[in-house]
């Protein structure tokens, strides 16, 4: 059964059949309720399943990580939403400290099988704290899963797999796509959320990158098809940890890799996947691998952030870059 | 033992006022008015012009003038109440809707905009207008006001015989921020080292969607008992009672007798910014039940009452309002479209070495457009 | 208005005690002990064993077989006591420093030098023993314990007629802990919940160096009322009130009447933890003076009083001691090394793709050095 | 004027030295009154300077940075010392979201001229969170300035150098190097903070490291000597911004780079510096920049960590693997 819906409505959808399918399932979080969120993600879901299963947090994100863990300790899997990416700081000891670290510390006695969805990333003119992009963060953080959809059909899947995960998940929602159409097969989940997709077939080079990112990259990858450029795009999907044989089996086809995101550069996630090609494909690599990605700034007031954050052209400019070597 | 406390977010208990929905003059146990009439008509202007300035900027951000926009429609009188116990040594740490407090304290009004149309970051003088930065992560300012009155006290500037030597520090946030470690923390912190800081909570009784009570079950001007200060509740909308109360506790935090929590008691009439839709959450009639208690109107209808003002008066309050409405519709359209290239030097005190690589790699990327440009217009 | 408390942390208003220093029984006009000699033998033995354990454990450490100990000296009242309150549908939530709990809940005291010995995690069943792993970052654990307490209530565990049917959650932490956002948010969720969730304050009057009055110059039982929720402080050194206290305020959480905060006033009688030198910082006589106050020797007196103990009692709980004492000198020497291996599985439920490739480098390289010592061996 | 001493009391020296040159320099945090911090570092300090200027702070670390931001605003000047590595991640949210961006935000009006002690790193058999590296995440975030010293030379100088940065400072102490000695010159600094220095010469290969690793690397590149091979060592000392005119100028003579850092690979500054390296000297390299590190999961304990943390050995074993290419 395939269905037509926004990113929006697939994450919706996702979170009820969530709801449904597990009595332990909760969702917690700020205006989640009556209001549905402030992106409606959660819309009615209160008033189907009832203030207990989806509950209006105190505004407090600590308080929010903090509690979801106490209550996955019980048997819980709660789904909490940071209402925002630049709000995910005042809980962030809470994630890195204890959410991240319950398995280990219990000598794998205990998990944390909770999912926290931020949306995530810019591009929607809005002022500072709520554009960023802090998936690095997490991806440097052991016993974190960090993934993000780009697609309607992944966020309807992923948001499922997630809260089966064993391990407490990061999920990264691409605002800026949550209200952009696609196709939702709702029978059988595509892929595992794990794994990365070869998102578009190409010879020339590989474009790597994910969430907001995807569409901009496809995008780039037609463009560059009119001027007889063949570009591969590989959705990551896991930022971490990453599918990195799926990574590799495309570099090593095309030779080339150039990495995307909106993310700022130093020590972002491109880095990492910079790092780890050159050093698993050093011979395979005809040009070093290139970033494409916000700059090492603050994000700017939202009037330049279209300079600010990666763009068809610049994509392009950086695989002509590549292909120059 | 402490008991649990039931009491609802009602006006029960505490709850100071000096003039009525209808405008009538009450005592108060405890706090007088101490100005006249002069103080009061300036305290209505400036509730007029605050109010002006928030409606036009939430018509600019209809039209699409403005990204977002926090209206303070409703929360006049406790902006402008404790914005006129404000001296000169003081210093105001807003939250982002203290819109009011800004145009009194002398930030422009187009500067204000500029952050809400996205072609600046918070883009006035804080030094200057002693009115620090709009701060958008709930609470957070709570700390950054706290350590700020900690360098009062070092600065000789708290306890004086000479009141004038002394000065102190307002801080506002809302209902929900006071849920936020941070905001608690600053309590701790001001009640530790008796730091000279008010804490002026404006409880209109919403954290967006979120009524009070999922913050806390008894009202909140008893949180800070809990820290070892005094909490007051003032009727928010009463813009005498609020000036009263901030007084007094900014005169006691000046003397060096440290941090008041003061819950002002209001309503956020509108929606929480212009992206909410209220209908969602709350009742028309607690929206109708509120108007009623306009903060403004009823000083109108006092100051008319004692005959303070006239009708003369107000008709040239509105024409000052709407000269600023004027000034800003025309003023808007014509702010600086930033570039890119303004904000490179911003992150750091010198610009580093890879962000100056990337700094050129962009210019000549986008020279390489204008060539391209040019060539084609060959 | 809620004026300022200027009230010391001596005890002077709600001070809660039933057995005096000198082994006295006195009334309480709100609590009483409900229970019988049997239980207070019982809980002396508590005290006793746990106090064998952490003199064992801090020798230990001193003698280089642990890396780190944070002895419990002097606190044994307020533990065993709290300890001595909890259900069999209970969940407890410690700090780091509740040794004596520990026992009580059945974890076996070499699983828990095996931490301080940096052989292993925290290495019990938390489940099993329902006492949850220790927590170091402070103050971290009250937002769990509300959150678990959250749980209860779904689960139906809560305000059931069958008082045998309902749980709550004890947790535990330090004066020190309360200036943390964590725990004062985790006491607005707590309010806001109405969660089954009891915060034991354990005021040992330090946090390492800082005394009390850096925290709070209230007493921290009424930073209870500040969030709308009961607060209660007890003699901590009297385990009779002590367990009175506590079982008024889980039987408040288990019937569904919402949180309490205990504050049991008590003493460090110890160093912060092994590595700590408390005459940096705080007075001889004060250490002294709490000595007087001890714990153990009023319940001891108390019972030898009434006589519902005698030295044969007592000479079989120190030879229970003794043996303690000897399992965990011989055994503490057997824990098992741990290696590498045992830490790469429980990052994740399965082992990712990078961190095995990881692990198999490392293997080759552990390897490499067996062949060559095989190589040079032959 | 030079004196031998350990980094602590260089440390101690040049916070003392702060606090003499500079009436608006301040130091708060837990217990570094009367007790001079759990490490000393803040020895007497509050004895000769008084409770005003040495602060003993309430437990909650928020409270201390976003307290801090406050004074700096007012314009002071303050040092606060976080406990251990660990406990920095309460006060992540004010150090991300407000003091790295005051500049920023404020379109530079306003700056946050703070430093942020913190012992971090491992190897002194510490229960958990009290031996983590937590520079990449600070790296991460513009706006701020990362620095660590190596030797007691430079804790000296460069935490004075540090209270005189107009942004703000994370300064990163390696505490298993706290009571090394080495040699004091307290006349004049011998280097700005955001320079990297070449501690030992080499032709063969470069080492790439910082703080606590300096050592480690000096031992190894001084036992691969016997051994015949040349290895250079490089301290990064500034970890953010990085200097990369003396990483790239010491790469390209060696043509092979092997960073080490305790810190775990993914995300780390090993990373960064691959991805930058492969950018920018794509033919100088031999081969694939190696990344000596702790393994992908947290802090295991502490009877473990020699085999978790870098070591001489795995140091010399990744100069194999370099060479070999
Ligand atoms: C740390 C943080 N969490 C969430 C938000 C999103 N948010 C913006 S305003 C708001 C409600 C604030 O309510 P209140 O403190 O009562 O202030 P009011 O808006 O009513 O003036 C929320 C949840 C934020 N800005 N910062
Ligand atoms: C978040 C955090 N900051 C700092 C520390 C370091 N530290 C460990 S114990 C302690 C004092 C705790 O005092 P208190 O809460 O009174 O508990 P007590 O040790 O007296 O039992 C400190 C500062 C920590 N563990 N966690
Ligand atoms: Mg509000
Ligand atoms: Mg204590």
């Amino acid at each position: 059964m395939t269905r037509s819906m926004t990113m929006a409505k697939a994450l919706n959808a996702g979170l009820r059949r969530a709801l449904e399918a597990d009595p332990t399932v909760l969702l917690a979080g700020e205006d989640i309720g009556k209001l549905g969120g402030v992106f409606r993600i959660t819309e009615h879901l209160q008033r189907d399943f009832g203030p207990e299963r989806v509950v209006d947090s105190p505004l407090a994100e600590s308080g929010i990580v903090g509690t979801a863990l106490g209550l996955a300790l019980r048997g819980y899997r709660p789904i909490v939403e940071i209402q925002f990416d630049g709000f995910v700081w005042p809980a962030f000891d809470q994630i890195v400290s204890q959410v991240s670290r319950m398995r280990f510390r219990s000598m794998g006695r205990l998990s944390a099988p909770l999912v926290i969805r931020i949306p995530y990333g810019g591009g929607i003119g809005a002022i500072e704290h709520h554009s960023e992009s802090p998936e690095a963060y997490f991806a440097h953080t052991p016993g974190l899963v960090v993934v993000s959809p780009s697609t309607p059909l992944d966020a309807y899947w992923m948001i499922q797999q997630a809260v089966a995960s064993d391990d407490p998940v990061i999920f990264l929602e691409p605002k800026r796509r949550y209200h952009e159409k696609g196709e939702v097969d709702l029978s059988e989940p595509p892929l595992a959320m794990d794994a990365a997709r070869v998102v578009l077939q190409g010879t020339d080079a590989t474009l790597l990158t994910y969430g907001p990112m995807v569409k901009t990259c496809v995008e780039a990858a037609l463009a560059a098809q009119a001027e007889g450029r063949s570009l591969e795009v590989v959705d990551l999907r896991a930022l971490s940890p990453l599918d990195d044989a799926a990574i590799r089996a495309s570099v090593e086809k095309t030779g080339r890799a150039i990495v995307v995101h909106e993310a700022v550069r130093s020590g972002g996630l491109g880095a990492e996947i910079a790092a780890r090609l050159q050093e698993e494909c050093f011979y395979a690599l005809e040009a070093p691998v290139l970033r494409v990605t916000a700059y090492d700034m603050p994000y700017p007031p939202s009037r330049v952030e279209k300079n600010y954050l990666p763009d068809l052209d610049r994509i392009l400019d950086a695989v002509d870059r590549s292909l120059a070597h | 033992m402490v008991g649990v406390v039931t009491t609802s977010h009602d006006p029960d208990e505490v709850f100071i006022q000096l003039l009525t929905p209808d405008g009538e003059r009450v005592d108060d146990e405890t706090f007088a008015f101490a100005h006249d009439d002069a103080t009061i008509a300036a305290n209505l202007r400036h509730m007029i012009l605050g109010r002006r300035f928030d409606t036009e900027a939430t018509a600019l951000q209809r039209k699409g003038q403005l990204g977002l926009w926090p209206p303070s429609l409703g929360q006049e009188a406790a902006q402008v109440g404790s914005g006129a116990a404000v001296r000169d040594l003081d210093e105001v740490f807003p939250s982002y809707r203290e819109h009011a407090v800004a145009l009194m304290r002398g930030v422009d009004p187009l500067d204000m905009l500029k952050t809400f149309r996205g072609t600046g970051m918070v883009d006035w003088d804080s030094r200057a207008t002693r009115f620090h930065l709009y701060s958008f992560v709930i609470g957070t300012q709570a700390l950054h006001a706290t350590g700020y009155a900690m360098g009062l006290q070092r600065d000789g500037l708290v306890g004086n015989d000479d009141p004038d030597a002394n000065g102190a520090v307002l801080v506002y946030f809302g209902d929900g921020a006071t849920s936020q470690g941070d905001v608690n923390e600053a309590l701790v912190f001001a009640a530790s080292y008796q730091a000279p800081v008010v804490f002026f909570v404006q409880n209109n009784q919403w954290a967006i969607s979120e009524p009070i009570d999922v913050q806390s079950r008894i009202p909140l001007y008893r949180r800070a008992s809990g820290f070892g200060i005094p909490g007051l509740r003032v009727d928010g909308n009463d813009v005498l009672a609020v000036q009263a109360v901030t007084e007094w506790a900014l005169d006691r935090a000046r003397r060096g007798e440290g941090p008041t929590l003061i819950e002002a008691f209001t309503y956020r009439m509108g929606a929480h910014t212009t992206s909410d839709d209220p209908t969602k959450y709350r009742r028309r009639e607690e929206e109708a039940a509120w108007r009623a208690k306009d903060p403004i109107e009823r000083v109108r209808t006092h100051l008319l009452a004692t005959g303070a003002i006239d009708q003369a008066w107000l008709d040239g309050v509105d024409a000052e309002a709407e000269a600023l409405g004027v000034r800003i519709r025309e003023g808007v359209g014509q702010l600086p479209e930033p570039r890119l290239e303004d904000f490179w030097a911003l992150a750091y005190a010198s610009l580093p070495p890879a962000l100056r690589r990337q700094r050129d790699a962009y210019q000549a990327y986008e020279a390489s457009f204008e060539d391209a440009d040019a060539e084609g217009a060959r």
